[in-house]
């Protein structure tokens, strides 16, 4: 352990961090605009050239306003959870591989913070602690209407992991390793996507429960439950909770970018190793714009439903979705894979529909 | 040297959260205790070349079961229920007998030196998810099943415990 | 194919929304952009004024008799021939309304005898206190014409005897 | 390197602390968060003396361990859940009578 290797990796955390964090400014602006493209409106466009200064002028705002702690909250615990909702957000992007190693001022580097042969699992492990921000700000509130968005969302989550685990596995299984590096470049001439697109289907629906995204923004359902855990907070505390939720959706895009769309993979990437972060990049942004789309296009579903549907569907679905990979892969008949997947996606489609026909049914 | 030092720091962690864990009043802020000790022992797997049990020890353990017990201490609002008084022989009871089994391990571990030995450095693939997962499935299958079968009778279980056996149902 | 069938739905959700995208925006850019208000748009009140400069307002307080939420003030004064202000015996000396509690309902242009309150097409109504909520007399009357006079006038005695003048049919 | 003997020392300290939960605290949660203490000193062992001796064998075990763990947390948690519908308590001196 030399100590050119410990200040590389301070340099590229140091960069990671700064990325997320302007990525998470600029990602409410492009929000915020897409959305407004999408009801036929501008979006912010005064502060700065294309409203480009906005971000900033939100977090003076938030910077400055006043900070409220309600008189019966466990101070301590109100203080933590904004701050231990954020970190596991943050430090999800470190096995992120942006792209092949490439040579600096004479030294291999390679383009991920740090390249864990368990990857795959680090995800899963960190994503699991990020439910404790919430549940604390729940309780800590002292707030019936943030206590109960802070059990639904985090029972929320805990359900949807378990179909996010089970995506992972087509990914690992097919790339025969947990290595992200590994998993990228098992990408080589078809991205999973192709091999398993209705295993990326669960992977991106998991994500947005798991994100909290809409449809599946229950814990902030604003005529339910008045915004649910962050109901008490406000001014930079509540700009924690912001950032975390937004640094979150372009870490986990990132992360279904690489393990399903070839990450850096692209044309030219061989000759060109430079071009491997502007090409995922370029997936991230339009991973992103995919999660801005749909909510602005879909309503918010019923509590019940969203947790029905994440046991009952998605779950099976991503057990049958496993297994069929495996079958492929132990057959070595990789086509089948996809055919017989989206049959069974096909399938829960329908069987899904039918279910929901014969209750409208019953109900008339 | 430096691994020592990181031994220590960690260690004394453990030990710190551990006692907060025994001695805080409110059961949210013993279980957030308890968090932090399976993070720090995740963190002693990876010291110890563990890394693929490090991180299901953070799933499981941090992210599973911990969230499980928080939920039900705020679900039952058990934060801080009024306890009654303990026998008043127990606790120095209790202590006597944690003291016995803390002296019996130090004797077996000092004065036999029945383990001692310094670790050899390890294979390069030592603790890899394949090495695991290969054992896991070649000598350890008949274990891997009953477990499978285990967690299925647990979820059962549970599931049949904590149903509500109201009338009204059929 | 029936299977299809919900995908295809929220195929079609989500196609309407990205087609919305390349539509033309309906915003206006505001302060440098305005939009032409409705033909009865009920903005700011304005006091009107006859061709001659003479202010419709006789001062009789009918609209602070119907205004509901209480927002007028009227006090009247004589007209005289050195000082006139309007036709017939009295003038609104005070005319005030509290911008805080009108609720634009258009009721005391209903109830004006004269025609002289006309709620109009001002929207951009914005206080920095409670006392600059309140609008007297002067920043609600309608300024003079380029060939009239503004008030108080001096008139030839007997001419404006009437206060109440003779009006067609109400058209609208 | 680290002597195998400070990790076993260190694991007997967090089995003491918590068996001393296990006897002294009175609330059935903590009680069983210091069954789960136990139960990963025990895990630490397994997984020094697995590097000591360079085979697999403790690493599996520990799995086994923790899915042992995740089944007895489920039903244990669904048990003080019924009991404290009965008795309004999770405390075990007051969970003295057979019948619920």
């Amino acid at each position: 352990m030399d100590s050119a290797l410990i200040l590389e990796w301070v340099i590229k955390s140091a960069i990671l961090i700064f990325v997320l964090l302007t990525g998470f400014a600029y990602l409410t602006l492009f929000e915020r605009r897409a959305l407004a493209r999408i009801q036929v409106r501008i979006g912010p466009n005064r502060a700065g050239p294309f409203g480009l200064l906005q971000p900033v002028a939100d977090g003076l705002k938030l910077i400055f306003k006043e900070e409220l702690t309600p008189a019966e909250a466990d101070k301590v615990l109100f203080t933590l959870a904004p701050v231990v909702t954020v970190v596991p957000a943050l430090i999800l992007a470190a096995v992120i591989p942006w792209g092949r190693d490439v040579t600096l001022f004479g030294r291999q580097v390679s383009l991920s913070v740090a390249d864990l042969n368990v990857g795959v699992l680090y995800i899963m492990a960190v994503s699991s602690i990020a439910v404790y921000g919430i549940v604390l700000a729940g309780w800590s509130s002292n707030n019936k209407y943030a206590l109960l968005g802070g059990l639904r969302s985090s029972a929320q989550m805990i359900s949807y992991e378990l179909a996010l685990g089970l995506a992972f596995v087509p990914a690992i299984l097919l790339a025969d390793s947990m290595r992200m590096v590994d998993i990228v470049e098992a990408q080589h001439p078809w991205w999973f996507v192709v091999i398993q697109p209705v295993g990326t289907a669960i992977f991106l629906i998991a994500t947005l429960a798991e994100v909290n995204r809409a449809p599946f923004d229950m814990p902030e359902a604003e005529q339910e439950l008045t915004a649910g855990y962050h109901t008490e907070y406000s001014g930079m505390k509540f700009a924690l909770f912001f950032m975390a939720e937004y640094a979150k959706m372009i870490v986990i895009s990132s992360i279904a970018a690489t393990l399903f769309f070839g990450g850096y993979l692209g044309p030219g990437v061989d000759r060109y190793p430079w071009l491997g972060p502007l090409y995922l990049f370029i997936k991230i942004v339009i991973l992103l714009f995919g999660m801005i789309w749909l909510r602005a296009t879909f309503p918010r579903i019923r509590y019940d439903r969203l947790m029905a549907f994440g046991w009952k569907v998605l779950l099976p679905l991503a057990l049958a979705v496993t297994f069929i990979t495996a079958l492929g892969i132990v057959l070595e008949m990789l086509w089948l894979i996809p055919v017989l997947s989206l049959a069974a996606g096909l399938f829960t489609v329908a069987m899904v529909h039918r279910a929901l026909r014969r209750k409208a049914y019953a109900r008339a | 040297m430096t691994n020592l030092v990181l031994f220590l720091v960690l260690a004394v962690v453990a030990v710190v959260t551990a006692l907060g864990m025994l001695l805080s009043r409110n059961a949210v802020y013993a279980a957030l205790f308890l968090v932090l000790n399976f993070a720090t022992v995740a963190v002693f797997y990876i010291l110890l070349e563990a890394p693929f049990i490090a991180m299901t020890q953070v799933t499981v353990y941090a992210g599973a079961i911990m969230v499980l017990f928080l939920f039900v201490i705020m679900l039952l609002g058990a934060e801080r229920l009024p306890g009654t008084e303990p026998l008043p022989w127990q606790r120095p009871l209790a202590i006597f007998l944690a003291l016995v089994l803390a002296v019996e391990a130090g004797y077996l571990l000092f004065a036999r030196r029945a383990a001692g030995g310094m670790f050899a450095s390890a294979a390069p693939d030592f603790g890899s998810p394949q090495a695991i997962g290969t054992m896991l499935f070649n000598r350890y299958l008949l274990p891997f099943e009953v477990t499978s079968v285990l967690l299925l009778v647990a979820m059962v279980g549970a599931i049949v415990l904590t149903k509500k056996e109201k009338g009204g149902r059929e | 194919m029936p299977v299809l069938e919900p995908l295809i739905e929220l195929g079609r959700g989500l196609w309407t929304t990205f087609r919305s995208m390349f539509e033309r925006p309906v915003t206006y850019q505001y302060p440098e952009q305005k939009r032409p208000v409705r033909p009865r748009y009920r903005g700011r009140h304005v006091l009107k004024r006859y061709e001659n400069g003479l202010e419709r307002c006789i001062g009789c307080a009918l609209c602070a008799a119907a205004c509901p939420a209480d927002a007028i003030f009227v006090e009247a004064s004589e007209n005289t021939d050195e000082e006139r202000y309007s036709p017939g015996e009295r003038y609104a000396s005070t005319y005030e309304i509290n911008y805080l509690r009108c609720i634009f309902c258009g009721f005391c242009e209903d109830a004006c005898p004269t025609e002289a309150i006309v709620l109009e097409d001002d929207y951009e109504l914005s206080f920095t206190d409670r006392r600059s909520a309140i609008y007297p007399k002067e920043m609600l009357l309608e300024p003079v014409g380029p060939e009239a006079e503004p008030t108080p006038q001096r008139t030839p005695p007997g001419l404006y005897t009437r206060a109440v003048p003779e009006m067609e049919d109400p058209k609208d | 390197m680290v002597p195998v003997t400070y990790y076993v020392a260190l694991s007997a300290v967090l089995f003491v602390i918590g068996v001393l939960g296990v006897l002294l605290r009175r609330n059935a949660l903590i009680i069983f968060m210091s069954v789960e203490l136990m139960l990963n000193s025990a895990n630490l062992v397994f997984v020094a003396f697995a590097r000591l001796f360079e085979g697999l064998a403790g690493q599996v075990f520990v799995f086994f361990v923790m899915t042992v763990a995740a089944a007895e947390v489920a039903v244990g948690l669904a048990l003080i859940v019924a009991i404290f519908r009965s008795k309004r308590s999770v405390d075990v001196d007051q969970m003295s009578s057979l019948k619920g």
